[in-house]
């Protein structure tokens, strides 16, 4: 399996501890997930990346709202935000133009990032904020004991649907591709070397990158488990995807049922991002949130002699 | 001392250019160093509705829109039908002779019939250039700032509309002279020149000057001119400004470059600030200090959205669930809105919590001079016990903070202040968490139960506010502490107050004091108190039904006034309304008045 | 009078089946007639963290979780470690003597270990299972109701499951029976068996027995239990349950099915609440019923999303800007909650308004036994002026409302209420706006300056609170008015103050009297001044940190109360936390009584 | 020009005022919007369609928000719902659950409905509530005196965007294909007897109908007018589009610059609505609104019978 997303990058000199290991990143908390869910998978995949990124843990910033899986940056060795339910999106966007110097992480699951923070969500996809999006989409709402969620499937049983939900899901990546994300991929708690790949080219890519992880909720998801993805998840990068096509790519993404591709759906490069659109981010005195406050004697004159 | 007081009334439909006018007539006035006060009263809609706006000047004080009018523009029927009935002798009224009526006015009106449409040359948008130009004839103005504000306005238009606006005012000016009576008095001039400045501006100018680079909002009516301002000076000054989807996303934004160190803002109204209430009580809880202001409308719901009025007072008291520290101000005007922005701005970072500006409509929306010596804006900038990298964090050990070498962002101290690292630092690393926490960050509630943590950590936030209180100027009586009447109010009311006090004491011969309160969390409860039990009889001012002041400085104090004047009809007050209300409670008449607005329907 | 009172203690993980241990006792308890109330102090995480519920039955009236545990059953050594200390005299504690070491236990004190792997047979999750049925022995209750309730609690999971599951706990019943002391007195027996009811579930049914036909809701705990029942008994009752993106659409989509008629309900907890305020004013503002429960826990943002707190009060008492009518009623206990329901929802159809009820954790999630002839489904409906189309709107002329004919929505009248019809009924058409509007629905901000209407329509509506008040009972002092001390609680306190005053009364011979306030807006304000200034001494207690009951009372009436009691450290209070801080208020020791919660942190 | 959507069908009989006319449909006051407002010619549009399929106006509710375009429920005679910025959709959702005989119509505009309220709107669709949504797209926020909205185009200058705008708008066509809804179609104001065919299919469709229109503002938006869109619209029904073919639809709903198409992109009638698929509704006993309210004593016992 040869799934490498993106060539890693130089990542700049830094105040990092002297030796960076995979334990750097771990946070001084063991999880609490149930045992066997899938979140364990993704935050090992994430602490990997960014060891395998070399990025020091106090440059990154990981902003999460409220669930199981929001609960994600307390297990990890790096800045932290452990916001509210849906607002985790919204809240990174600030953080990353506060500091764009950092590296901001989103994580979440579907009921906070499809549910209830959808509109920020949607709007952040199209303003193309440089963050990666982890989504763990384990199809309910884990936290809260079982609920229905925006991508559990129609006729899904769940306590708030004890005869089966009569929606119909949100599938986030043709959503997403229409939506204005330049990088739109799916992992797998079930692949991890794979959702690896998958995170260090979203964390590397310039834009707003989503990645939606399979990422089962052992306890409350019965319908959508490691046994029932296992068979259906294809790797698109073995099967010579093109990420740059959007039909197929929307395509791809719309796939259900025997064969649900996981991967890197769709990817461009040629739109800039929020941050370089920002001339106030680029006029060399760094990040926001460091410089000096206050106004120049010629700033303040040139604003009182407007009133006059 | 005023020599002379005067004010010119505009009215007529949104898109006659009432704005722009009352706008050039502030900056002529202004520019002779005169203090002013301009209201707009206007309409939710873009064209059409009822529009007047009242400019007040003098060479005295001028703390509100005052009583009277002394020169009358009506541009339509509709505005004369409504106001007419309002001048006193002496008060002129300029109308066009051609499409207007007048209805029958108080002796001693002049009525001021001018040909319009040949003085405009038939430019039908403008009859308001042409009365301008006769205004400033009755006012004993020379032509000449006429012309320069004139120029000022229209330049954006292109050299004809100036060149032919001029001819218009000019028009306008020489019609008066020959055909009207000019006042006995003359505006009068003093030697200093006077900016003008609108709430919006001062607070956009006041969040700029504490040092704001970060500011976000949803358009929302009437807080949208301090968008406005950050949109078009945000390059010039380094600010990122940001239009956002909803004000949830304004307010979690705001948060999220906060906790970064930025100095972060927002405005909004009501209903947006209804939005905001749970993420403030997120910045309460990681202690994470923006500011944001509450620019109120009249409500509930949509309500009147130009509107003024002073109704969301526990709407902020009660933002977000929980107890949290907050601070909370209510400015009382313009120049009040421009220096508490950076000193609140001071406050919450000392104090790592929100901080809540209560500003209305009236205060907002309406203009004041100012003195440009007062607009100081090099205001001092204390960032509390802030750890940024290039500063007082660069020399912090790389390694602690990591793993399990906890950096106790939230540690218990006896002021409730904790060191407050930013990412970034290195060795500061910590999770920010709405759960509650330990010192360390870590989620009381998913590891073990601890209500002895939990207790702590709601103790500590509490303990802040002990210190801000003790930092707060406590409010001062203005008057005597033996008055007949000491009116209470807070906010925007407090210039239309104190000017009811001098009119009780002028014309009524009844000595009247004023205690405002700016500060409204943390309370001085014990100064007020003090304050309060020596006054003879108490009146609370206020613009909104249910007496939300009244109420709450009963629920901190227990004080129960002894009597309420209030307004709820999406107009200001005037100090004649305040007065006439004490004299009848005064005369043992009523406990509560309701003022009439006096206006035709 | 009781004659035998006794509660038994779980703890252990998330996980290890302590929430159905604690059904299984619960039913056979109120299968025997007594009463009961249990309490689960859990976490917010699916498995892990630590989870103490306590089950306290008695053939007396049971108000609280009490203060004592009987029979304690640690199921890991955390348990052990933090509560052992607890036990007095007489209590026994069951346990895995393979895996946990007791501590120190009080003289007195039973210690029961138990060979848990052989009498579960291997079944790891099984071990409490055994430990009910060596319960029941040593509470001296025959062992057939532990088979029935074993299987009715797995029947889901099998016949064998059922079978291995009786197996065990006979085994464990057996085990006792040879191996330790039986209580000296018996769980008593009562004639009536009574049923068991969790909080949400009276809420819910409250709901059903009123009519609601459209309940909506985001999960969020502790609200979530109500939104489960409804989609249990959605298809069964005709209701339509939905479950929303987010808690504004919850509250947006209530409002619009309570505009076409529906009675139509949610529930949240603050955060979700305070995202909903906005919508409240909407339904204040276009004079529509709607009913919302904020079932509180302890804030603020996410804060302790597994305990209780009073917390939102001030929360629900701003919710949204502006002034504008609306019920809040704080109900006490889990019977009270269902009969609260369908009386607001009267109340709310007739004054044609919101109606907002204040629940918590401690009552919401909390189980009561319950006797069923209590809980009347038939309850009265009213629905005030509601014109419906196929009931007294059917023969409008179909023509009135049309164009030109208005029909008056909002008619200013005596009452303040006006006759609604709703979307269907032929000859009614209007539009119902947030902006403010005249009698007919017409925004006046659009129309004209008409601060007269604004005037009159936001007394009109104001108006309808009047009426509301005199329909509403009045609080009622329950004990002497010359009492040592009167409590004064509001919602879920309510029982475990009366708790307290027996206590008091019986234990330390102080007489206490009890206030217990209902209905918060409107407030009884004459009523509650009246029963206080009698009152010698008046100590307030509540489960937040800021009193925020005592300064709303104060608001309200300026009675300023002597002492209080408060909690805030997500555990609800016991009896005698309130009992040791009267005795300590009125030994003069203190005003403010913040009583520890004793568990080893 | 021939745009007829969909054949008007039957409505049912109702107890309307004998004679239907056009003016029926018209409200008492006067739509105070500017002069030459796009708004005019949708409210004309609005009331045509539902006087040519002889609805009756008690039978109809229109529910807009907040903005000058959700003025429109004031100018109609039905019964209207002005509620709150943004919560148009939401409000709408559950008076068509409460009564699900009413032909409810949510009406506002860009900022109303793809800003602050398309969470609200992504949830719909997905949904398939069955509701039309006109959106009067003026890719401004007009009551609030022009600032950006989510579908200005990118470098447009507004008062909140003097410099131009950096971000990406909204397409709301694509993004309706996308989310679910079942009938997604453009109309321009310049274009009213086109829009009555568009606004009429829409109401007989059964399902979330979303119509977008350009509906200029005169006053605040001066790049995007009448002269500018008269050119560049061109009509999909006369273009033999074909409103199943998904990958046309989103190409042709993603088009912008010398061409723009407006007509009905895309219809699908094969998925349930959500009234459809919930039992509640269809036990014969009508609307819920109008349902006798409160237990039988069956009910009751059974419930009773469930704590015991
Ligand atoms: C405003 C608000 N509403 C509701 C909640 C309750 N809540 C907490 S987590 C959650 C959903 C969790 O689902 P998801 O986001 O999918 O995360 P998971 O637990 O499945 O990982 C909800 C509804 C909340 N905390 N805040
Ligand atoms: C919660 C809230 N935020 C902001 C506003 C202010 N507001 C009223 S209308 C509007 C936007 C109008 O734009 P749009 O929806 O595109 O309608 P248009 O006026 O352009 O027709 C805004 C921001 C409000 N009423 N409520
Ligand atoms: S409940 Fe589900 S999502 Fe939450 S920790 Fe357990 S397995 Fe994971
Ligand atoms: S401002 Fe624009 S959208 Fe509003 S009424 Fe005027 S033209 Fe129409
Ligand atoms: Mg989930
Ligand atoms: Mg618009």
């Amino acid at each position: 399996m040869s799934t490498t997303i993106a060539p890693p990058t130089t990542v700049p000199a830094s105040a990092a501890p002297a030796q960076l290991s995979k334990e750097t990143y771990k946070g001084r908390i063991h999880p609490d997930w149930c045992p066997g869910c899938g979140d364990f998978s993704v935050v090992a995949a994430l602490q990997a990346a960014l060891f395998e990124l070399g990025l020091p843990p106090h440059q990154i910033l990981v902003v999460s709202g409220i669930g199981c899986s929001s609960n994600l940056p307390g297990y990890m060795n790096t800045y932290g935000l452990h916001t509210l339910h849906g607002r985790a999106v919204a809240v990174a966007t600030g953080a990353k133009l506060g500091n764009h110097e950092l590296k901001v992480i989103c994580t979440g699951g579907d009921g906070d990032g499809y549910g209830i923070g959808c509109n920020h969500f949607v709007h952040a996809m199209r303003r193309n904020v440089d963050l990666t999006y982890i989504v763990m989409d384990n199809q309910i709402y884990g936290l809260t004991t079982g609920q229905v969620s925006p991508t559990s499937v129609k006729g899904m049983k769940t306590k708030s649907t004890p005869h089966g939900s009569v929606e119909n899901p949100i599938n986030p990546i043709p959503l997403a591709i229409v939506g204005g994300a330049t990088y739109v991929a799916r992992a797998f708690s079930g692949k991890q070397k794979h959702m690896v790949e998958i995170f260090k080219g979203a964390i590397l890519h310039k834009g707003f990158a989503l990645v939606d992880v399979f990422s089962p909720c052992v306890t409350y998801n019965k319908d959508n488990t490691y046994q029932w993805f296992n068979p259906r998840v294809k790797i698109l990068e073995e099967q010579g995807h093109d990420p740059s096509d959007f039909h197929r790519a929307i395509d791809r993404g719309s796939q259900w049922g025997d064969e649900i591709p996981i991967g890197l759906f769709w990817r461009r490069t040629d739109l800039p991002t929020l941050e370089d659109l920002e001339p106030v981010l680029h006029d060399g005195h760094g990040p926001l949130a460091w410089r000096k406050l206050g106004l120049s004697n010629e700033q303040a004159q040139a604003l009182i002699e407007e009133l006059l | 001392m005023a020599t002379v007081d005067f004010a010119v009334g505009i009215g007529g439909e949104n898109g006659q250019g009432i704005a722009s006018a009352g706008d050039i007539l502030a900056r002529i006035f202004a520019g002779r160093g005169l203090n002013l006060n301009a209201y707009n009263a206007y309409q939710s809609i873009i064209r059409g509705g009822h529009t007047f706006l009242t400019v007040r000047a003098s060479d005295g004080p001028v703390r509100s829109m005052g009583d009277k009018i002394d020169v009358f523009i009506p541009l339509n029927q509709d505005t004369m039908d409504r106001h007419l009935h309002l001048l006193r002798a002496g008060a002129c009224a300029l109308y066009d002779r051609e499409k207007i009526k007048p209805g029958v006015a108080a002796a001693g009106v002049q009525l001021c019939p001018m040909p319009m449409k040949e003085l405009a040359k038939g430019n039908k948008l403008a009859a308001n250039t042409a009365a301008l130009g006769a205004t400033l004839q009755l006012l004993g103005i020379a032509a000449e700032p006429l012309e320069a504000a004139v120029t000022r306005q229209f330049k954006k238009k292109g050299d004809a509309a100036v060149a032919e606006n001029i001819a218009i005012a000019r028009a306008g000016y020489d019609y008066a002279a020959q055909n009207f009576k000019a006042f006995p008095w003359q505006a009068p001039r003093r030697p200093k020149p006077l900016g003008v400045i609108t709430g919006n501006q001062a607070i956009a100018m006041g969040g700029a000057a504490a040092g704001v680079k970060f500011y976000a909002a949803y358009p929302m009516s009437p807080s949208t001119g301090v968008l406005m301002w950050m949109a078009g000076h945000a390059r010039k000054l380094g600010i990122m400004v940001r239009q956002v989807e909803d004000e949830i996303g304004v307010m979690n934004m705001v948060i999220g470059a906060a906790c970064t160190g930025c100095r972060a803002m927002c405005a909004t109204s009501g209903g947006g600030f209804a939005l905001m209430a749970e993420a403030i009580g997120m910045a309460g809880m990681i202690e994470t200090p923006v500011v944001c202001i509450d620019v109120q409308r009249a409500g509930p719901a949509t309500g009147v959205p130009t509107k003024t009025e002073q109704g969301d007072l526990w709407q902020v008291l009660g933002a977000g669930q929980g107890d949290y520290p907050r601070l909370v101000v209510a400015p009382a005007n313009q120049l009040d809105l421009f220096q508490t922005i950076p000193e609140l701005f001071n406050l919450c970072d000392k104090y790592q919590c929100p901080g809540l500006v209560l500003s209305d409509l009236l205060i907002s929306e309406g203009t004041a001079s100012v003195d440009p010596g007062e607009l100081d804006c090099n205001v001092p900038i204390e960032r509390g016990e802030l750890i940024l990298p290039d500063g007082n964090g660069a020399a912090a050990d790389p390694s602690s903070g990591y793993n399990n070498r906890a950096y106790l962002r939230f540690k218990n101290t006896a002021s409730g202040i904790s060191p407050r690292a930013v990412p970034g630092v290195p060795g500061h690393i910590f999770v920010a968490a709405t759960d509650e926490h330990d010192e360390d960050g870590t989620l009381i509630s998913d590891e073990f139960t601890n209500p002895h943590t939990r207790r702590m950590m709601v103790e500590k936030r509490a303990r802040k506010m002990q210190g801000a209180l003790a930092e707060l100027a406590p409010p001062k009586l203005v008057g005597p502490e033996n008055a007949a009447v000491t009116l209470v109010g807070w906010g925007s009311t407090q210039g239309v107050i104190r000017e009811a006090v001098e009119k009780l004491a002028g014309e009524e011969g009844i000595v009247a004091a004023q205690l405002s309160i700016k500060w409204l969390v943390p309370l001085h409860v014990a100064e007020i108190s003090r304050i309060l039990a020596c006054s003879r009889t108490v009146i609370i001012v206020e613009n909104n039904y249910s007496g939300q002041f009244a109420r709450y400085l009963r629920s901190e104090t227990g004080f129960e006034a002894h009597g309420h004047i209030r307004k709820y009809d999406g107009e200001p007050f005037m100090p004649h309304h305040i007065v006439e209300a004490v004299k009848a409670q005064l005369a043992g008449q009523t406990r509560l008045s309701v003022p009439v607005h006096e206006v035709n329907a």
